[in-house]
């Protein structure tokens, strides 16, 4: 018994101490109980790692029942692989990393109880809880609990600041986007549990493996489907990649953790764990992989034109995200989970770093009001350099390696989807170092006076950067092996430095255009003019949703829903039986005249009839 | 030997004094007319063999509760009920009803049991403090955990009406 | 014997003696504290007074029982009578002696003994409020009216306290009957001190005991406890309007109580008719000793011409004499196993009886409200402790 | 034939007395107006109902009908407490304990 459990239940205690006391503690108290749970539970991840060895075989610890009707029969197990355990590690290392860097970003916050200090640590806490649960369990409804948490915790933490009304919206927005992922999440669980009889991975990936391909082809591809609904929902890909930019509102360390490093990957992760399930399904495996490259696209082009530091690299976490489905999609599930922790890594230290550069500015988001912080906050300028680098797959550094992998992969499934990519590669070397030029190179034009972020922020940044640059040598695919069947791509070096050169083109195009030619961009913007604005009004997919669905469901609703359904048929029945019961109670109301005696003498009467009517119908035998 | 003519003595008395009870207008005279009802029931609980509930009868009923009764009814200084009564309709269908019910019963009761059905004195031995203290206190025990704070209830609840502010 | 011959003649005899009994309990309690006030007490009717009651009751017979205008003629003709049955009646369980043979008959010394003696007498003195609250509102007086109100709740509250310092001893003893509750408190510790409930093994009853006669004073309506008639407040409290017989009656029945209750608490707490000391260090003597050292002293008396009153002169040899031979009477072997237990239970109750007497000559009374708070607050709480540390320790051994 | 008294008394005839005491007990609480009778009727008719527990208790030789009629003398000390109370208080503000004027309780 390695008590898996306690790994989320650290958190989770954190929470309940933090969220239940947390207001009368002193802040330091709120800092150590909240970090102190986090380290606590990586050091527990750790230890119960290094006791589970090589983990050749699922480590399996039943709790308890936890449901059983009829055919649902579910019980609370936690469960540990090697997929999980590359999880576990990401979730609880980048976890604490950025509680730490916490302490110090959220630190300036004012108001009462420091700006909710203790609340913001309550919920970072559970939503490492459920992150956990998520990533531990051993079926489905674990899962979906997990998953149905972290979704919890991602709409409180981007409305932290709900005194804004855009913060506010952005977490309904979140909450209401994935809801429409849960759904089919939902319904694909309902499906796997009649095909299946069970939500047990290893009982359906068993019975999926034995089940003829050809009988049960249908189905399976209907439950993947529905799963990848999920998987787009929670993950942000298209169509409902939506919320993830919004959801840039919640603080820098809420984006870094749940938006960029984990939360978003729990649909790759459900991709990556449902891949026996995906193997039988082609047709979903082939929509993986392309809703995975549209997105990439999708999402690089609009970064190419964001002002904001942080729709920067919120735009590159859906693009970088959509590599994963890539991955997925092609067959490389190791690929595809090795670039969520080298992601991880990069894309962590690029919001931290952005929000180093915030935290410098205070608040300042927009690129166009920075510039020439390279002196003024040197530390910041490396490290968002240790990462631009990462991401822009430049080798030998991480992003190249993982990248790499998932280019290969889908070269080998289909050429034209690695030229696309390549292409992406392009644009994201080209926007994360537009980002990094405008911000760090050239003069400042901004008004504060920027200062380096407290060493409580730069040491996570530190580490995050090592892990940047040397994370690629993780031989994450290696280790995953075992765990899926995908075909292993040919190494082929001259598809790597056909990559390798896009990114590099990027980088040289963004030098280019943001320092050696100031001007260039504007000539270009004009010269594609309709096209720019397409992209930098995000190709005006929000206004569609708004038009297409948003509007319609809403007067559809006010009209149909509400003033007929509602207020004509539903108010009518129940003003109905109102005044029904009225009129009655008005006639009967004369019965209760308040004189005890006469209620005596119904009271009365009843037991006389009863005895009556029990003596003479049935009672005398 | 005693058992019929204590029977028939004490349920006289205790029929005598119920009807005592209903005609006295005064509510002292019905409290002593209930008192006897308690008592002479309580003499029929003897004969019954029930010797713990006769005591619990007089101690509980007679001399606590009905002790609260008169000492009510002297507290209010209680005076007999005017004689006029406005609503005679009522007790005019009701009484006839009861009595017609009582009848029902009787006849229910004289059918239904059979007629060997006798009680004799000494024959039921179970009546004394032993068996019902383990009764109440095994097979019971809950119910009369409950009871306990049904009067630890009713013990409030009577505080709270009797104050001064209500 | 038939069973109800015996039960009769035993009745019988304990009627008189205990009616008896009452009426000189009023010459005691006038000649006690007569001297407990440095007066001689009632001196005139007879020796010492010693007739006292006797014309007392011809008084009383003869006086004319005025009956008041307005009142509820039956109910107020009741009271008295309710008061002194109710207060006769609770004698019937005390067993005054062990089962003895006299005459060739053997017999327990006392009336019956129910299975449930003790409820028997909580039931009738649960019941004894009746007399005097029926008393006080049908006299039609505000004075009565209050006396009963008083005494019905100051009956209620102290009834609690009583029961359950009786409860204590139960638990004990394991049983409600007297006869078994005696028995129970036969046997010597260390062959001397006697297994009284005051001296019970796992928790000496001393509490209980104190509880007990203190709830049993408010019971009685004695002084320091006897609001119900406090003649500085109320006249005469519920029996302002009575005269004549009736108001004897309810005197009576304040004596009955008395003795009743001291009966009780004999059984109860000291051991009933059970010895002092046991009978081998010579306990059987002492009423011999006692009775024959009083006659000695009067015809030591007689013959000094240390007279006061010239019927001392034939008063103190006729009752030396009269001593004597009760001395003597304890010597005959046959009665000397009924006598002797009941002259202990005679004595234990009469040294209560006397602790009412010399209470009611040394405390001056309670006000209301104290003796409600004292019996709510600071009675009922003791009693319930003791009666949980009792339990505690009977069930522990 | 002249009547005959039984040797024993049955069981009937107690049920009867029961029934007797139940129905004079419902009677009284209608045809009284003053609030304590009123409650003394109730209490009678528990009685006549403890009186069958009683009986039958006695028939069936099973000692459950004495626990019972306990429980019913408890309960009825627990609505004497409180019914007590209440009409006490009802005397104090209306000065009343006719049933009859108490009837506010009403649409």
């Amino acid at each position: 018994m390695q008590h898996l459990w306690l790994i989320p239940a650290l958190p989770f205690a954190g929470f309940l101490v933090n969220g239940i006391f947390g207001r009368r503690m002193p802040k330091a108290a709120v800092t150590a109980t909240a970090t102190g749970s986090v380290l606590l539970s990586l050091f527990w991840t750790v230890k119960v790692l290094l006791g589970l060895g090589t983990l050749e075989h699922v480590y399996l610890e039943r709790y308890f029942t936890w449901l059983q009707s009829g055919i649902v029969n579910v019980s609370f197990d936690f469960a540990v692989d090697r997929l999980s355990a590359v999880m576990l590690l990401i979730v609880t290392g980048i976890g604490s990393l950025i509680h730490i860097y916490a302490i110090g970003y959220m630190g300036h916050e004012h108001g009462p109880n420091h700006g909710g200090y203790y609340r913001f640590f309550a919920y970072m806490n559970l939503f490492m809880f459920f992150m956990l649960v998520l990533v531990l369990a051993a079926n489905y409804l674990v899962l979906f609990v997990g998953w149905e948490g972290v979704g919890l915790c991602s709409y409180l933490l981007i409305g932290f600041y709900f005194l804004k009304k855009s913060a506010g919206d952005a977490g309904k927005k979140a909450f209401v986007v994935n809801r429409i992922g849960d759904f089919g999440f939902s319904l694909g669980m309902f499906l796997i549990l009649i095909h299946f009889g069970s939500l047990d991975f290893g009982s359906v990936f068993g019975k999926a493996a034995t089940m003829s391909p050809e009988a049960s082809a249908g189905i399976i591809t209907a439950i993947c489907l529905l799963l990848l609904v999920g998987a787009t929902g929670k993950s942000a890909q298209v169509p409902l990649y939506v919320w993830l930019p919004d959801a840039m509102e919640g603080p820098t360390p809420v984006s870094a953790l749940i938006h960029a490093a984990t939360m978003v990957t729990a649909g790759v992760y459900m991709v990556a764990r449902s891949s026996a399930l995906f193997e039988l399904a082609p047709v979903a495996k082939e929509t993986v992989a392309i809703v995975g490259l549209v997105t990439a696209v999708l999402a690089a082009t609009i970064g190419l034109t964001q002002w904001d530091i942080k729709k920067v690299f919120a735009y590159s976490t859906v693009s970088q995200l959509g590599y994963m489905f890539l991955g997925l999609g092609v067959g490389a599930y190791s690929a595809g989970v090795f670039h969520i922790m080298t992601h991880a890594f990069f894309k962590a230290l690029l919001f931290l770093g952005a929000g180093s550069v915030i935290h410098a500015l205070e608040g300042e988001q927009d690129l166009r009001m920075m510039g020439g912080l390279r002196s003024k906050i040197p530390l910041t300028c490396f490290l968002l350099f240790c990462a631009s680098i990462a991401i822009a797959g430049v080798p030998p550094f991480s992003g190249f390696h993982s990248k790499d992998a998932i280019l290969l992969a889908a070269h080998h499934h289909a050429p034209w989807m690695f030229w696309v990519a390549v292409v992406t590669a392009g644009m994201t070397a080209f926007y994360v170092f537009r980002a990094f030029f405008l911000a760090f190179l050239g003069n400042y034009r901004g008004q504060g006076h920027p200062h380096e972020s407290p060493p409580v922020m730069t040491a996570p940044l530190g580490v995050l950067a090592l892990l940047s640059l040397v994370g690629g040598y993780f031989d994450v695919p290696h280790y995953l092996e075992p765990m899926f069947h995908g075909g292993h791509a040919p190494h082929e070096t001259s598809l790597v430095v056909i990559s390798v050169a896009a990114g590099l083109t990027g980088i040289g195009l963004a030098f280019l255009f943001y320092v050696a030619k100031p001007g260039l961009p504007d000539a270009v913007s004009r010269l594609f003019g309709p096209v720019y604005r397409l992209v930098y009004y995000k190709y005006f997919v929000d206004e569609a949703y708004d038009a297409v669905i948003v509007h319609p469901a809403r007067d559809g609703s006010t009209a149909v829903l509400w003033r007929g359904v509602d207020a004509g048929f539903i108010d009518g029945i129940v003003n109905g039986v109102g005044s029904v019961a009225r009129s009655v109670g008005g006639g009967l109301r004369q019965i209760q005249s308040g004189y005890i005696r006469r209620y005596a003498a119904w009271v009365l009467l009843g037991s006389i009839v009863i005895v009556a009517a029990a003596s003479f119908l049935g009672g005398a035998r | 030997m005693f058992d019929v003519p204590l029977f028939l003595t004490f349920a006289a008395i205790a029929v005598a004094c119920a009807i005592n009870l209903v005609l006295q207008t005064h509510p002292i005279s019905s409290a002593l007319s209930l008192v006897g009802v308690m008592g002479s029931l309580a003499v029929l609980y003897l004969l019954l063999g029930g010797q713990f509930i006769a005591a619990v009868q007089l101690i509980v009923y007679a001399g606590a509760i009905m002790v609260l009764f008169v000492f009510v009814i002297m507290l209010l200084n209680a005076g007999a009920e005017k004689r006029p009564s406005r609503r005679v309709l009522g007790a005019a269908v009701a009484l006839p009803l009861l009595f017609t019910a009582a009848a029902l019963g009787a006849v229910m009761i004289t059918t239904q049991i059979p007629k060997t059905a006798a009680v004799k004195f000494g024959a039921f031995q179970l009546g004394g403090a032993a068996s019902i203290g383990r009764e109440l206190f095994t097979r019971y025990l809950l119910p009369f955990e409950v009871t306990s704070i049904l009067i630890l209830i009713a013990i409030l609840g009577a505080i709270v009406l009797a104050r001064k502010e209500i | 014997m038939n069973f109800y011959v015996l039960s009769l003649i035993k009745a019988a005899l304990v009627a008189v003696v205990l009616l008896t009994l009452c009426a000189y309990l009023v010459w005691i309690e006038r000649k006690v504290l007569g001297h407990i006030q440095l007066r001689p007490g009632p001196y005139r009717v007879g020796p010492h007074g010693l007739l006292q009651p006797l014309s007392d009751l011809i008084k009383l017979l003869t006086k004319e029982g005025v009956i008041p205008a307005n009142v509820n003629t039956f109910l107020y003709l009741l009271a008295p009578f309710l008061a002194v049955l109710l207060a006769l009646t609770s004698i019937v369980v005390i067993p005054f002696g062990p089962e003895v043979e006299v005459f060739g008959v053997r017999t327990n010394l006392g009336l019956t003994d129910l299975d449930i003696g003790i409820l028997f007498i909580l039931a009738i003195s649960s019941l004894g409020v009746y007399g005097i609250a029926i008393g006080g509102w049908a006299s039609n007086n505000k004075y009565s009216l209050l006396g009963g109100l008083r005494s019905s709740a100051q009956m209620i509250s102290y009834e609690l306290p009583l029961a359950l310092a009786i409860a204590a001893p139960l638990l004990i003893v394991n049983s409600l009957s007297f006869r078994e509750m005696v028995m129970g408190q036969q046997g010597y510790w260390f062959g001397i001190l006697p297994k009284w409930n005051i001296f019970a093994a796992p928790f000496p009853q001393i509490f209980s005991f104190l509880i007990f006669l203190i709830a049993a004073f408010a019971e009685t309506n004695r002084i320091p406890f006897d609001l119900p008639e406090a003649e500085s407040e109320l006249v005469a409290g519920f029996h302002t309007e009575y005269s004549s017989m009736m108001f004897a009656a309810f005197f009576m029945a304040e004596y009955a109580n008395i003795a009743t209750i001291c009966f009780v608490a004999t059984s109860l707490f000291l051991g009933g008719w059970t010895p002092l000391w046991p009978a081998q260090y010579g306990s059987d003597f002492v009423p011999p000793i006692l009775l024959g050292g009083a006659g000695l002293m009067l015809l030591y008396h007689a013959s000094q011409a240390l007279r006061t009153r010239k019927w001392d002169r034939y008063s103190f040899p006729v009752l030396g004499v009269v001593f004597l031979g009760l001395a003597a009477l304890f010597l005959v072997p046959a009665l000397k196993p009924v006598l002797v237990p009941l002259f202990w239970f005679a004595a234990k109750s009469g040294i209560l009886i006397f602790t009412f007497v010399w209470i009611r000559g040394t405390l001056p009374r309670f006000r209301y409200d104290q003796l409600m708070r004292f019996a709510w607050t600071f009675l009922f709480p003791i009693s319930v402790v003791n009666l949980l540390i009792t339990g505690l320790l009977v069930a522990l051994t | 034939m002249p009547f005959q008294l039984p040797a024993e008394v049955p069981l009937s005839w107690y049920l009867i007395l029961s029934a007797i005491l139940f129905v004079t007990g419902a009677a009284g609480f209608l045809i009284r107006r003053n609030i304590i009778t009123v409650f003394m009727c109730i209490e009678l008719m528990l009685n006549a109902v403890n009186l069958t527990f009683i009986s039958f208790s006695n028939a069936l030789g099973k000692v459950d009908g004495h626990i019972f009629s306990f429980f019913v003398m408890v309960v009825a000390a627990a609505e004497a407490a409180v019914g007590l109370a209440i009409i006490l208080t009802v005397f104090k503000n209306r000065a009343t304990l006719e049933i009859d004027e108490v009837s506010s309780l009403k649409l």
